[in-house]
């Protein structure tokens, strides 16, 4: 292919981006020191650190299996690692969002009430007022293009609506930090890249609250486009194999796809997703 | 419509089989009142008295079946939010449980004599065990990504509580209303066994003792009615309340 | 007279208690039977009915018992003042520490008898070898059966025992040969379904066993004599009464229960007269021997482990 | 090995102070003892006998369970795969459960006599119930897109009813079977009350006529411990069965 | 980007491709006639007429929640159309594969297990012995890259790994027709494309009787290298909006992706999406 620069230019741009790497002037949002996790005989996390900044979007790639939703439990802490390894938030806990690789909705709840449910729990319970919570949940519901399933039950509702439904529940809650896992995997090209940037727009909106963004995916071109760091991760048992910094300035624009330094940077992940 | 239709028609053909059946063969047969008796002359035997008992006996069933499935709805929310209780309570539960409501019969009516009360509490006590039972089954049952959402949201143990493990419990629920709605009334009936001078318990222990079977068999009619009566009240709140199991679809 | 009034008492005790506004307030009493209302408790109705206990200041009312009916416990628990059982369990609950006293009995010559339809031929105790009879086990009926069996020198085991309840179906159909029950009521309810009963009567074996007696607690005994007195006196004019006019007494218990036929009454309450021994004055005096003898009989069936002292189990004070 | 201690000292202890509080509560409130026996006089009246009636009333309680869950199961399985026999049999199966079984038991003893057979189906009878209504439900608890799954492949009837339906149902059965499995044994000692000369129901009745309340409540604790055992049993192979439910993680 | 050709240059190999259209003289193996469905008042599918011929492997492209598992319902006779519309099937009926959109496995049930169910099932019954049943849902595990998970169970797996056993038993019971929902949406791009091939391979072996996929996905360049046509469908109601016939020869190959005429049609296909 034409479009293709040589490989000195391209370790180039590597190594200069390697040193605009995450400065130490950042905080860490959340920090994973050397864990290790194993169900029964199955080792899926070995060794893993990783620290994850303020104000950062993350993507994390790696084959099937290997252990990123596990990864993602650990820093929610739904799963504890291996003795010797532990997660660590910055000082004060902050609010986590979640969008699972499952949607996760209560089948007796409508689009709307499911993403009132998590506006009910935890901090958010007495910061918001009913009204508000609605309000809330029926801007988030058109965010993802459901404003006209708001009264709709998940039965009722295709594979990608629902998934789209989870998007909008975690954002509806307003997090610091939010992870996701594989949260476009089940949209169409069109919806994916309409979403992937209404959730940039979100992220760097100074409105929103949003400081921290990990997420899983399988889409080397969306990781690139989103993120400022994407962590490869290696099969079964998992560790960080490589981390990348992603040579795009911010804010980014639906064009960059069409930059050198985005398909150079899609084209070397997926060359090392290749060889790992 | 027509399904509406039909399904009141099944019954309905089906239970004036099962008489005609019973009718033909007590008269094929020949077999003598005192033994079983045609529904001819269990039909025969009712009378506007037998209505005046019912309600007797389904208000106390009612009464006993509303505290016991609270109660028991309640005995099982604290077990599944206490693993020690629910460890150290549930083996009591079942052996209160296992303890025949007949053998204890006598002595209810002594600790609280022959008025409603001890006839609420024979209805309570055979009630409460299927409500406990299905509803900690059902509690547990969870789905275990909900759990983790909820957890992750720092919803608190009453978020966990009422709005996801009460939804999901609700089918067992549901299942152990209708299983002890007709216990309710068995529990009454046994109470009133013992000392009563209303209701249907009543009706069959004085027509058993003067061997009056026709009336007694209408007491017992009268009990199945009263059951009937809550079990389709209780399956008509149940397709309203678990209206996201597409059960009937299927 | 059912429905409405959860107390049990029938139309005319209400009757009774609305008079009372003009007189000293009545005591409020309350008698429980050993069985389902009907004639067989005759003499207490018409008490009522006749205003007996009125007059002696009494507001009785009387409620039902059953089968397996609790009444000694409910008596003394301190629930219930009056009761009426069989003088068995007064002594067996005795042992129990359960402290209550007979104050009179009702038929002195027990109306329990073991009964067989005519077609089976049975008509003597050792008839039944080889044959089967019905037991109502744990009871007065088990006592006396064993007791005759036993005064008559037969093998217990050479009859076949099944045990039964009230429903009396098993003998109806022939599966056992004898039945268990009062003369004044299962026989004269088999006799009205149109069949022909021969009965054997524990007399004839030496065995009389007080059937319904009238009991108190120890405690009420000793704390209101006088209470206790009224109330024996007039229940025992009841039962002058209802000797005296067995029709009328008989058509009282109509009021308490409407399951009941006036002519099965009035059979019952004819059928009872014999038993309550009239010539034998006054009525309800009780026998110690015949409490020795019961004792004797609980004893060597182990019914009993200890023998009661029989002046402290029973008491004919308050009939004269 | 600490959480299986744990497990097992949750229920000594909480009877332990159970027993401790009602032996005190009667010596303190002076309770006379054939009111409420003391945990200590009803222990010392448990004697060997006991053991052999309690051994009678287990059996014809497991005899009676045995069959109606089998055939619980498979009218239940029948219900499930005919509407109209569902429709049509239902009410009639609620119409005889909730015929009081107290009221039927004298006419078991006339139809089956007195040997074990009449207690055999009084515990047959109480336990149909439960399980019919809990495996109907369970059995259609389905997930629709299981049930797709299986349509597109052409799976039978049968297959679906034993790699669909029976597996998705289990967590109902078993609570089933933990509702009458009790129910078993109050339908044995029912049963024995009408008549019998052995088990446990025997000696309630016995000793209620002895007026022997230590005695009674050795029986009626005697019922409780085979109502645990059996509820035990099945709580095990129900953990050992539904394997893939992650209840106890949550 | 250098790679474009010119607009002119782009129709001209639309216009050609057009031409070599599905042949009348192929067999059709499925057809849905003037299909129309609705759910209450949401009209989903509108007038929907889709021939699919033996031999062919068709994508369906489609904006989220517009009716495209509603479609494949259709084709499997689960949801029957709105009188008018039919379902036809050539003469004798085949056998259906499928893999919906979510993995649908039984969770007392390990990966080898799931998998022999359906071979227990329907014509496969009694064609198949134990010993091959066995065989055959190894192999297909193998396929797809879970050997080492025979005997986990569904809870023991990550989402991908659930996809795969669930796109391994769709393919064990050996289909004549096989649909697929988003089959490959939860897996990483490296796998997914092995996959991709590997089904392929298996389609195009004489050795299986697969015949026709109909194959639902939301990566356009994932419905260029594989189909022969991509059905694209407009959002709700759905009709088809547009039918391609993707002009790269068949066998396809790994390198294919190169080729000008997939990035052609990959643009035609993205544009084409976008002014819908
Ligand atoms: N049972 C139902 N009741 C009501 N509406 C339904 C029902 N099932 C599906 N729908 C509606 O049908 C439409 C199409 O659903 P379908 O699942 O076919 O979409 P899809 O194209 O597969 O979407 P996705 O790509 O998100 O999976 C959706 O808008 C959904 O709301
Ligand atoms: N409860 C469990 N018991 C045993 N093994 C488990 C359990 N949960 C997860 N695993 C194993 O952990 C590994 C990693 O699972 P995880 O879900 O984290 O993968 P993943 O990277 O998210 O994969 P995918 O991209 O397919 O979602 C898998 O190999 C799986 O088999
Ligand atoms: C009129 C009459 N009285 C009593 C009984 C039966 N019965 C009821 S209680 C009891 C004593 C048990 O201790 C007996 C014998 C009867 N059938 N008919
Ligand atoms: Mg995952
Ligand atoms: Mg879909």
């Amino acid at each position: 292919m034409q479009v293709h620069t040589g490989e000195a230019q391209e370790m180039e741009v590597w190594q200069q981006d390697m040193a605009v790497a995450p400065s130490e002037t950042r905080e860490i949002a959340v920090s994973l020191v050397n864990c290790s996790l194993s169900f029964g005989d199955v080792h899926v996390l070995k060794h893993v650190s990783l620290d994850i900044y303020e104000n950062e979007f993350v993507s994390i790639l790696g084959p099937s299996g290997c252990g990123k939703s596990t990864l993602l439990r650990l820093m929610l802490e739904l799963l504890a690692p291996n003795p010797g390894g532990k997660v660590v938030y910055a000082a004060a806990k902050p609010s986590i969002g979640i969008v699972f690789q499952k949607p996760v909705l209560m089948p007796w709840l409508t689009a709307r009430q499911n993403i009132e449910l998590t506006l009910k729990m935890g901090p958010n319970k007495k910061k918001l007022g009913k009204q508000e919570r609605r309000e809330k949940a029926e801007a988030s519901l058109e965010l993802v293009g459901l404003q006209d399933f708001t009264n709709h039950y998940p039965h009722q509702l295709s594979g990608g609506m629902q998934q789209r439904i989870s998007i909008a529940r975690a954002l509806a809650a307003d997090p610091t930090i939010l992870l996701m896992d594989e949260p476009f995997g089940a949209l169409d090209e069109f919806t994916r890249e309409k979403l992937n940037f209404e959730l940039l727009r979100l992220w760097e909106s100074p409105t929103t609250s949003l400081s921290s963004v990990v997420m899983v995916t399988h889409s080397i071109q969306e990781s690139v486009i989103m993120s400022d760091r994407v962590v490869m991760m290696s099969p079964r048992p998992a560790g960080v194999e490589d981390i990348l910094t992603v040579p795009l300035p911010r804010p980014r624009e639906v064009g960059m796809e069409e930059l050198p330094a985005f398909y150079q940077t899609v084209k070397e992940l997926r060359k090392r997703v290749k060889h790992q | 419509m027509s399904e509406k239709w039909k399904n009141s028609l099944y019954p309905l053909g089906f239970a004036l089989v099962f008489v005609l059946l019973w009718e033909l063969a007590v008269r094929a047969l020949d077999i003598p009142l005192y033994l079983l008796p045609a529904p001819s002359s269990v039909i025969a035997a009712v009378d506007a008295n037998l209505g005046s008992h019912m309600l007797v006996t389904l208000m106390e069933a009612l009464v006993g079946f509303l505290i016991a499935n609270v109660l028991g709805l309640l005995t099982a929310i604290i077990f599944v939010h206490s693993k020690p209780i629910e460890k150290g309570a549930f083996p009591l539960a079942i052996a209160l449980k296992t303890t025949p409501l007949v053998a204890l019969a006598p002595l209810l009516v002594v600790w609280m004599g022959t008025g409603y009360s001890s006839k609420v509490v024979a209805s309570m006590l055979i009630c409460f065990f299927p409500i406990l039972v299905n509803s900690v089954k059902g509690l547990k049952a969870i789905e275990y990504e909900a759990w983790e959402l909820f957890s992750t949201y720092k919803g608190s143990k009453w978020d966990m509580f009422w709005k996801l493990r009460l939804p999901t419990s609700l089918p067992y629920v549901m299942s152990a209303l209708k299983i002890s709605s007709s216990l309710a009334i068995v529990g009454a009936i046994v109470g009133e066994f013992v000392g009563a001078n209303k209701g249907l318990g009543y009706v069959v222990l004085i027509s058993s003792y003067h061997m009056d079977t026709p009336v007694m068999f209408s007491a017992i009619l009268a009990s199945a009615a009263c059951g009937l009566l809550l079990f389709w009240t209780i399956a008509w709140i149940e397709k309203k309340l678990i209206f996201w199991q597409r059960i009937d679809e299927i | 007279a059912c429905g409405g009034n959860p107390s049990g008492n029938g139309g005319a005790a209400e009757g009774a208690s609305e008079v009372k506004e003009e007189e000293a307030p009545l005591r409020k009493v309350v008698l429980r039977l050993k069985w389902i209302h009907q004639a067989q408790f005759a003499g207490f109705y018409a008490a009522v009915e006749q205003g007996y206990y009125k007059e002696a200041g009494l507001d009785v009312e009387i409620r039902p018992g059953g089968a397996d009916f609790p009444a000694v416990q409910m008596v003394a628990s301190g629930s219930e003042d009056f009761g009426v059982t069989g003088a068995d369990q007064i002594l067996l609950g005795r042992e129990k520490g359960v402290p209550v006293t007979a104050l009179a009995t009702i038929y002195r010559d027990t109306p329990f008898v073991l009964f067989a339809l005519k077609e089976s031929g049975v008509e003597t105790l050792e008839d039944l070898v080889g044959k089967k009879v019905g037991i109502k086990l744990g009871g007065n009926e088990e006592l006396t059966y064993r007791a005759m069996v036993e005064s008559a020198g037969i093998d217990p085991s050479s009859i076949e025992e099944m045990p039964i309840k009230y429903d009396m179906s098993p003998l109806l159909s022939g599966q056992v040969q004898a039945w268990p029950g009062y003369v004044i009521n299962e026989v004269l309810a088999v006799e009205e379904l149109g069949h022909e009963v021969n009965t054997i009567v524990p007399g004839d074996y030496g065995i009389n066993f007080y059937a319904d007696t009238l009991f108190a607690k120890q405690e009420l005994i000793e704390n209101e004599p006088e209470l206790v007195r009224s109330f024996v006196q007039a229940s025992m004019k009841g039962w002058e009464f209802a000797l005296d006019n067995p029709e009328e007494a008989a058509a009282y218990g109509l009021a308490y229960s409407n399951n009941l036929t006036l002519e099965h009454e009035v059979n019952m309450m004819n059928a009872s007269i014999p038993m309550l021994q009239p010539e034998n004055r006054p009525l309800g005096k009780m026998e110690a021997n015949e409490w020795e003898s019961l004792q004797a009989s609980l004893l060597e069936l182990g019914f009993l482990k200890e023998a009661q002292q029989v002046e402290h189990v029973f008491t004919n004070e308050f009939i004269e």
